[in-house]
């Protein structure tokens, strides 16, 4: 083993530390525009579709490259770029799965932001039982008529196009009557309604389609071969921001510092409270092991290895740390870490999405991280059966399939 | 000894509930959180006719004598109900007045706030994070007229709405209770947006604040025992309402592992989710045992009553949390939106784990007692 | 509510207080006979049987009165009553589900503890899944033939008599061809041998029975019956030792403080060490928290009301209480808190059961709460199901049934 | 970037396993639990000629040259056998010997010790539980003939087969390692009976004990600095053997989910106990990733080194915990008896948690480092 960065990674870096410096907008890119101007300055440095093949417009870069840019993004404090989930998830699938005219037609637009990507899988009734899902897509002949509702997707209101899983054959078993289509967003059947979490923001929305027209030659592998899409993808550039996600930790880590040493009680800085150390020494103990582990699954990508279901055990890592972070950060800053808009004497702290926030809306947002893509009891499971290989649960869907 | 409520006591909880569920729905609770003042007159004026006001109080002053279980009772039930509003900063500080004030000054306030007619809060914290009574910093000095106060008060409950604020403050006779009108001269209130809408607090900043003699509630120099006992009792009602919360949590993570279902059962039917109701359970029922002897101590005058009071406040913290965040779980993504009603009572647990003293803040005075 | 002791029971308090004071021998009894004699002063002074019926050489005294002297006896440090099991659980089921003629012969032996009883109920291949047992009592007419073997039987070597669970009827569902038995633990077919425990000691033990004889009148109940006398007689007379309990977990911390007096690091004692203090602070208000809960069950159990199922969450809460107690105690006491045999500088401290011990003994018996009588995932299905009304689990034992 | 091991790592590793499974088994353990030296010779020599006791010795006195890597897979191993033996002490010893020792100390014992011929040990803890070097109170006087050492040490692991004593103390000069003969006049050793019988402590009461002035390790004064690295390199051997000891309860625990049936079904099956076993798997692999990146960092003298050996100490020894604690709980009541093997493993890791500084002490250590 050996966990110095190779030169050529170094160097790598540099460049890219240094491309930032230059770069990143000086004021928050805020509208539409903007943050799709930043996206496609990205695009261009080389710094978005990064391990996507050169002959889809990518840069075939490694893993390793791929990390060091969210770090040093999470450093800089740069904008994401703004087509996340088509990049990192949907760009792939159609990559891997498409017909060459989905490639030709979609791809390099999705690079570029000219065209903005989201996901339509979950459902009301279909959360952690995806294969549940009852949006239907009925065969039109030349296309599919789609009917149903979606929920928790990212990026709804500004996404042109949508990847979606719906039923094409209800009387099949229900994972193999599901299919997977491109979805044009923009058209009358399709109403898109932000949907507020606690935190207040509106980072999901839901999504309504009514006689929505999915075009025949829209659809993503063969009828009803949906459900395997999804479930080879899924994992498809994980570990690509986990150094990025263990900075922004890291950076957080610091204000809280900050904010201990501003904070008094008992007439000294809240630092010198031993009880609030050895707290402080607990978040940043796990924190490190959360560096390590991305570090481990790194060096495991680079050598062209798929974490397969072992994803499973990093995704419930971070989260449930992240959970135990806050937690821990509310519990030391007391009322302090309550307040929601900020005041001119405590500072505000990033939430772990990167949106901008106060400590309450990191702590409100940490729930998050347990519930969305796979709960924590869906990994859980994953793990349990596909890693340590204990037998399957006894489940009633199973007995009646 | 029977640890179960009395007929009246249960009689009181069951009408407690009986008009939160009318008049603090959901959606009332929401109004109050965008409402800028951020409470309803016209309940405070129903819960004074409904005798919650003066529960504790004088009958002289038009209050019922009864004692801090009941009080715990209604804290309860308003825990459950999110309910937003200056009711237990008020009955605190009337408390406060009950036992130092005056005979002047109990007329002047007790009777008012007894028919809903004045609201009252204390502002105990100053020192940035220091519940302890010797960490307060403000000042009084004597002036021609009486005393003038200087210093910065933080999260002061309520104070936004008080008819009158109680101060603490340190003279040369040592720490000292004061009256104060929030319009006097030199006192500033800043509000605070916190994550609970239903919780409003403000920053108090006085700047030479001039107050009478007869500001004085009780004897110069003589405010530190009071308010150790004042922060029990607030440590009583703060675990009270974090229960009343919790419970609501529970309730409504169990209703829900009832009717979803995943994979071709309900949720509830999974030992992941089973498993975490019952220990949800388990802390709502250990916490509802803390709250209520603590509650029983105080009326009692037990001598454990202050270790008890810590104690509740150190374990319905920590359980509140946990089964609140629990709560959030086992509903999934629904439970982490704004529409659905988890985050009332999620929010308020969670705000009122701060206050009156954190679970460390009372794990140390525990400690002090117990390990002398 | 009013959680004052009544005048009666302040006195009754005062008296079993002074009792103790002058009967409690000096030296622990030791031998069996010694423990025997013990017991009988006890059942004598009326301390042993309280709750039974006068008719049945009982007490007739409250559950109150049964809880204070529990709390005295672990206050005096005064060792327990011989048979426990016999006198809180084996004989009210025969005072209950027993024939006259047993009652006769078995029940004024116990109380005296002329007569030891133990229990026979769990198997190697029956622990959480009681009613799958698979010893076998077969019918010879005038008596049963008992196979089988037993594990986790207290009290095992010194036991004359045992109330077992046997299969009666193997071709039935499994919780109705159970047959609960009195059995005579001296006769040739049945072999005792003490199982020793990770503490090194062996309260427990298993039971070989080989053609052993329960002679039909030692039947308990009817045929085929047994289940559902041992599913009503489960939780009979809990909450008695609760307040003893919660004293005894009150001295160990007494000592614990003491110990952190004179341990020393950064040259004061531990007890000043905020880190510490903030153990401390968590243990003793969980454990104030566990008397009031007690105060709760008992006052219920004063008035006549059967805890039920709730006694579930009673056992898991003070099970699960005491292995993070221990563990605190021992990430507070460092090496010191894993000694296995006295050191003249540092105190001994007695197990959860009264097992005189250390720390480490302490801490190791602290595992087995959460396992005996029902694991705590037990306890967690019983209350999922009987006191929050959670649907059933989907179980395999339930689709063959 | 590789955090795998070489193919080197990996054989080193699989010959350990190999040679552990066939002399270290639990039975083997359990033979060395009764025996009152605590160590079998013939597994010493045997290492010893594995290379195990040179691993990371200079060659020029017989070792290998290898690094702490190295030395964790070995540790790890060991844990995972609960191989008793003063192998760790040993080495940690011969690392301070080879550190700061003249040529005349290293040749009289490093040699020795890679041949097998030698084993050490060092008195690190002397205030009752303060691993702080600064915290040490043993004096050492000048004499005629050298010096005169006075005080006792606690818990020094493996006193009683050490053929050399490293023992800190206080000089005019400072903080002084000096190498002892636990055979010097005035030096009692009093063993210490333990959890784990594999863990072999005793004090170490020093009266007077003369040794020569060519005792001294080092230059007088300058032990500080050596013993914090040391003692930074003994919490990241102590993690190896606790994550070895913690994946053999996983195993241990997932194999017995597999075959042991309840309610008609393995119980693996079940939510309860699945998703415990993959919480336990998540903190085992957490911890795999602390102890290594640690070990790494200690070879590279990777600036953050004393902070990986802090955080891997804290991070595994909560985890260790945990996991050895679920395995009992997943065993049932099979896992609390004598003649399973679970607890030979269980209580390893439970006595390295208290060695070279607990998670509280590392916590300390690591926020000094990153919020000064």
């Amino acid at each position: 083993m050996d966990l110095t960065y190779s030169p050529e990674d170094r160097a790598f870096r540099e460049k890219t530390r240094r491309w930032l410096d230059v770069n990143v907008p000086k004021d928050d890119a805020k509208t539409l525009d903007e943050r799709k101007a930043w996206h496609r300055r990205l695009y261009e440095a080389g710094y978005v579709g990064m391990l996507w093949p050169k002959a889809y417009g990518g840069w075939e870069a490694t893993p390793m490259q791929q990390a060091i840019v969210q770090d040093e993004m999470a450093r800089a404090g740069a904008p994401p770029a703004i087509n996340g989930l088509g990049i990192g998830f949907i760009g792939p699938t159609i990559i891997v799965h498409g017909t060459d005219w989905q490639k030709q037609r979609y791809l390099k637009t999705m690079l570029t932001a000219e065209e903005i990507w989201c996901q339509l899988y979950s459902e009301p009734n279909a959360g952690s039982d995806l294969a549940s899902l009852t949006t239907r897509a009925d065969d039109q002949g030349d296309h599919f008529r789609v009917n149903g509702q979606k929920i928790w997707t990212s990026s709804g209101p500004i996404a042109d196009w949508g990847l979606l899983l719906a039923r094409t054959d209800s009387k099949a078993p229900k994972h193999k009557g599901i299919s997977c289509f491109l979805l044009n967003m923009r058209q009358p059947g399709v109403e898109v309604r932000p949907l507020k979490q606690i935190t207040g923001s509106s980072l999901f929305s839901e999504v309504f389609m009514t006689d929505a027209r999915a075009e025949t030659r829209d659809l993503v592998g063969s009828l009803n071969q949906g459900w395997a899409i999804a479930q080879t993808t899924l994992g498809y550039e994980r570990g690509a921001n986990s150094l990025g996600r263990v900075t922004r930790y890291a950076i957080a880590f610091s204000q809280l510092v900050r904010a201990t040493k501003e904070l008094r009680r008992g007439g000294r800085p809240l630092l010198e409270d031993p009880v609030v150390r050895a707290k402080l020494g607990k978040i940043y103990a796990e924190l490190e092991v959360q560096r390590y582990a991305a570090l481990r699954v790194l060096s495991s990508l680079q050598k062209g290895e798929s974490p397969g279901p072992a994803s499973s055990i990093t995704k419930l890592s971070y989260t449930e740390f992240e959970k135990r972070y806050f937690e821990l950060a509310l519990e030391i800053l007391g009322p302090w870490g309550q307040l929601i808009a900020a005041r001119d004497e405590f500072e505000e702290v990033d939430t772990s999405s990167g949106e901008p926030g106060t400590w309450a809306t990191a702590f409100l947002w940490s729930r998050a991280g347990t519930i969305y893509s796979g709960s924590s009891e869906i990994q859980k499971n994953i793990i349990g059966e596909r890693v340590l290989g204990l037998p399957k649960e006894v489940r009633a869907d199973r007995l009646k399939a | 000894m029977d640890f179960a409520f009395s007929p009246d006591q249960q009689l009181l909880k069951n009408s407690a509930r009986a008009f939160l569920d009318e008049h603090m729905t959901p959606a009332a609770v929401r109004l109050l959180w965008d409402d800028p003042r951020g409470e309803s007159e016209a309940t405070w004026k129903e819960m004074a006719q409904l005798g919650w006001l003066g529960l504790s109080l004088p009958e002289a002053y038009g209050g019922s004598a009864l004692g801090m279980v009941e009080s715990a009772i209604l804290l309860e039930e308003m825990g459950r109900a999110a309910c937003p509003g200056p009711y237990f900063p008020t009955v605190l500080a009337a408390r406060a007045i009950e036992e130092a004030g005056s005979d002047a000054q109990k007329k002047r306030w007790l009777s008012p706030i007894a028919t809903g007619d004045a609201r009252a809060t204390i502002a105990f914290l100053d020192a940035d994070l220091d519940w302890r009574p010797d960490a307060i910093q403000t000042r009084a000095e004597t002036t021609a007229g009486g005393w003038a106060l200087s210093g910065r008060k933080q999260f002061v409950p309520w104070a936004h709405v008080a008819s009158v604020l109680l101060v603490p403050a340190k003279t040369p006779d040592g720490l000292t209770l004061f009256l104060v009108d929030p319009g006097a001269a030199g006192l500033t209130l800043e509000p605070a947006q916190m994550m609970d809408p239903a919780t409003r607090l403000a920053s108090v900043t006085l700047e030479g604040t001039p107050v009478t003699g007869a500001a004085v509630l009780g004897k110069p120099g003589q405010a530190g025992p009071l308010l150790k006992a004042l922060l029990s009792r607030g440590a009583v009602g703060a675990a009270a309402e974090m229960l009343g919360a919790a419970r609501r949590c529970l309730d409504m993570a169990v209703g829900y592992a009832k009717v979803r279902e995943q994979f071709g059962q309900p949720i509830g039917s999974f030992q992941a989710i089973r498993h975490k109701c019952a220990e949800m359970l388990l802390e709502v029922e250990n916490s509802h045992a803390a709250v209520y002897y603590a509650a029983w101590a105080l009326d009692a005058k037990a001598e454990d009553h202050d270790l008890a009071a810590s104690v509740a406040k150190a374990y319905v913290g920590d359980a509140a949390r946990r089964v609140c965040g629990e709560a959030i779980q086992v509903h999934g993504g629904i439970g982490f939106t704004w529409e659905y009603d988890l985050h009332l009572y999620v929010k308020r647990a969670k705000a009122l784990e701060a206050m009156y003293g954190d679970a460390d803040y009372h794990r140390e005075l525990i400690v002090r007692r117990v390990a002398a």
